[in-house]
């Protein structure tokens, strides 16, 4: 499993670790049976995200995208944030190895949790504007 | 400062210095073919036989029942198949084996499945063992071969291997052993423990990767599984890797003339970092603790994922793994510790610390001072553990 | 005084300088397994990565069309025992290949004939070709695959293979060569010739013995081998051979280097050897003269019996072979010289002389001087030649 060094560098120095206590979203995605979970706060300023952290159990590509979107988000419009794809996460982390993609994917979908939770918390429905966020799609392992 | 700790010798290990030196002749100066019948070619035909002889000798066989092949794999394949299709003409077509065996028996049983052959997966306990009870109870009168590995691969577990090769005796069902990990580790001998053929791989005790053997005990035949030359006394087609050859003989003689002393040695390691890795909160051994390996340390630490673990260690100049290596491309949590009992979830956090000849107190200092740490930090950033 | 001529080649091969040099630091520097996370294991993997790069331009496949294998054999049977396997499946139980093949070949298909599987083995020619008119004919529906080795082991021809790639290609069947002999010694390109498998072995080209290749074209569904891991891409279990892979890569490498000037300096040299030689009353030369490796010579002397010609030569410190190197222990003549039509008692008395890189014109000309004398000597004894 060849990582690129900016994977191992986000890794081993991830960006925006922690929770943030009165966040305005939480998202969480992923499944423990399947060795990851991906938890994601967000503070909402107007429609400006101006702090996000994550939690996440996972491999190291897990890790690195839950790090790299954080930076990726912060401080941009929510609707840009729901603009991210898992691709362009991975781009800016130099690529993943093909069985990795997944945890690309887990990064996208928990930020989208955390928007929709945040529209929920509004009293605003996130369906359209988020869309559905699928139960572990693109996963790769076999549990289902 | 920057330390480097190999301690993932259930993977692979390096070669040894005076392996090296055994092999390099074979490359440039006896390089003929041993089949061959002047001087370069007879200078490489004794070594060869010479081997022959020193891995019988480690293993309480007889000379002309060790077969070199290319490997743990292709020796575990050949077994396995070999007896199958041998035994299935006279209609034997039942295998019994474990659920924790490595994937190249499992593979070969499931190929075999799709011939029409039919197996049995044992249980193994949450000590990481199997019954013989168990397995006694599975023989049927179709059944054709028992293969049940010697030490796991990934806990280390010992498995009661002459209870089993008594047991198979008594029922007249041939006994395969896959003894890659036990190798050069525990005190084997083949005839006490009615073991009827047995795995070995050169690259778990400082030979070269790409050469082991399969020990066939007399009488028991079998197809080919490379047919060609009339190499190995025509079982085993294919020009035959000499220096391999003779780095593994010289290897396993040098394994197998101290296994009290480093046993000692390692067990002695093992047990104080177990001990101590114990101490931190809601972490488990897998397996047995004295039933195993030397050198074998496997734990889990609830609320880490495996990966991130080597990794951390690995920015630490810590070599281990997580399950066995040749798996990392999957990501499925390991089938051997499903097999024992494990929860998913808690599978996904395991850590294989493997030591051998080369590792020291030391490097059990240096591990001590590290990971405790590591799974702080990975913890704290877990959103399962706050849980 | 004392000289000392390698002239077996096409048994094996010394190790070159080079290739031993980039192989010794996968025994003790980066000998991590090839599969694992950490630094010392992925050091092991991007070479490896690199030298199926590097073999696949030497063949004109894809990278990922190369697997390594233990060595010429492993990669005959699989590619054959495969492909049968696997087209059985759909009904198609006949397989071709020739009177002449290795051993691996023509084992596997015996093998396979022992499972229901029907062979028809063409006929070679007395100038040691195939007929592509008659593979054609040969060809029904129900056939599985061709296999028509590249060059032969013994004689050296070398067979049509773009053409019969070409029919292959025409009929729907599949196309494997055993180019063991070939490669390195004649421009192959897989996409052009129309081969669909192919198998070589490292230490026909100095590279180690234990280490080879099959390259499988892309969309060709076939059973492992060999089951386990994950290696080779889930087609080939068992830890990677990494330096002998390495090693092979290098040989490779440098042998496809400078395929042309090497075979105009030994056909040079072969070619006065054979004109040489057969100024010797009732001598001939086996295959065809210009359609042959450039370093192989394979004649008979009427009146003298192979073995005691070989150790003629090696009393001289020339190493010679008549035959095959891995049928050295059987008594039978040639099956080689016999498809190509040689009465059994000229078949006898075949001498293989096979020249490679580090062969000179000097080499030819104490081989000129000793052996028409050996020669004489050894008719001055035979019953055979008073007659
Ligand atoms: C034509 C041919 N095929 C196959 C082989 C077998 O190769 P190996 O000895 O590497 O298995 C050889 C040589 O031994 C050969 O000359
Ligand atoms: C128990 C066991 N069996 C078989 C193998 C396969 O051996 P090899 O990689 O030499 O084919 C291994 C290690 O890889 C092993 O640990
Ligand atoms: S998060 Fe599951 S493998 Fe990466
Ligand atoms: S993460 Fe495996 S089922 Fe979703």
């Amino acid at each position: 499993m060849a990582y690129s060094e900016k994977v191992m560098d986000h890794f081993a120095n991830p960006r925006n670790v922690g929770e943030i206590p009165d966040a305005s979203g939480v998202g969480e995605v992923g499944n423990p049976k399947c060795g990851d979970i991906m938890r994601m706060y967000i503070k909402v300023d107007g429609d400006v995200i101006t702090d996000v952290k994550f939690k996440t159990f996972g491999c190291g590509a897990a890790i690195a995208t839950s790090s790299m979107a954080t930076e990726l988000i912060k401080g941009k419009k929510i609707e840009d944030a729901l603009k991210l794809t898992n691709k362009a996460v991975m781009e800016a982390l130099d690529g993943l190895p093909p069985v990795k993609v997944h945890c690309s994917v887990l990064a996208e979908q928990a930020i989208k949790a955390a928007v929709s939770d945040y529209y929920k918390k509004m009293g605003i429905d996130p369906s359209p504007l988020v869309g559905e966020i699928p139960e572990c799609e693109s996963c790769a392992c076999d549990l289902h | 400062m920057a330390r480097f700790i190999y301690a993932d010798n259930a993977a692979t290990t390096p070669v040894s210095k005076t392996v090296l030196e055994a092999m390099e002749p074979f490359y440039t100066q006896y390089y003929g073919n041993p089949s061959s019948l002047y001087s370069v070619g007879r200078a490489a035909k004794k070594p060869l036989e010479q081997a022959r002889e020193t891995v019988a000798e480690c293993l309480g066989a007889l000379p002309n029942e060790i077969f070199f092949t290319s490997g743990g794999s292709e020796s575990d394949n050949w077994a396995l198949k070999g007896v199958a299709h041998e035994l299935a003409k006279k209609g034997k077509k039942h295998i019994i084996t474990s659920k924790f065996e490595h994937h190249a028996i499992l593979h070969s049983c499931e190929a075999l499945e799709k011939e029409g052959f039919e197996v049995t997966y044992l249980d193994v306990h949450s000590d990481g063992l199997v019954r013989v009870e168990e397995l006694e109870a599975a023989i049927r009168e179709d059944t054709a071969i028992v293969s049940i590995m010697y030490a796991n691969n990934e806990i280390g577990t010992i498995q009661p291997i002459a209870e089993i090769g008594a047991v198979c005796k008594k029922h007249g069902v041939i006994f395969h052993t896959d003894a890659v990990q036990a190798v050069g580790n525990v005190h084997i001998h083949v005839k006490e423990q009615n073991i009827d053929l047995l795995s070995l791989s050169g690259h778990k005790f400082h030979a070269p990767k790409g050469v082991g053997a399969l020990y066939i005990r007399n009488g028991i035949k079998m197809p080919n599984l490379i047919d060609g030359g009339a190499q190995e006394r025509g079982r085993r087609a294919s020009t035959e890797n000499v220096a391999g050859i003779v780095g593994l003989s010289v290897a396993l003689k040098e394994a197998c003339a101290n296994i009290d002393e480093r046993a000692e040695r390692l067990i002695k390691m093992r047990d104080r970092l177990i001990d101590e890795l114990l101490k931190i909160e809601r972490s488990h051994i897998n397996g047995d603790r004295v039933k195993r390996l030397p050198g074998n340390i496997n734990m889990c630490f609830e609320g880490i994922e495996g990966e991130s673990l080597l990794l951390s260690l690995d920015l630490k100049g810590i070599c281990a793994s997580s399950g066995s290596a040749c798996t990392s491309g999957s990501l499925d949590p390991s089938h051997v510790l499903l097999a024992i009992g494990l929860p998913h979830e808690i599978a996904h956090g395991s850590l294989r610390i493997t030591f051998s000849e080369q590792n020291t107190e030391e490097d059990v200092d240096y591990i001590l001072e590290v990971l405790p740490n590591i799974i702080t930090y990975l913890r704290s950033m877990s959103p399962l553990w706050e849980e």
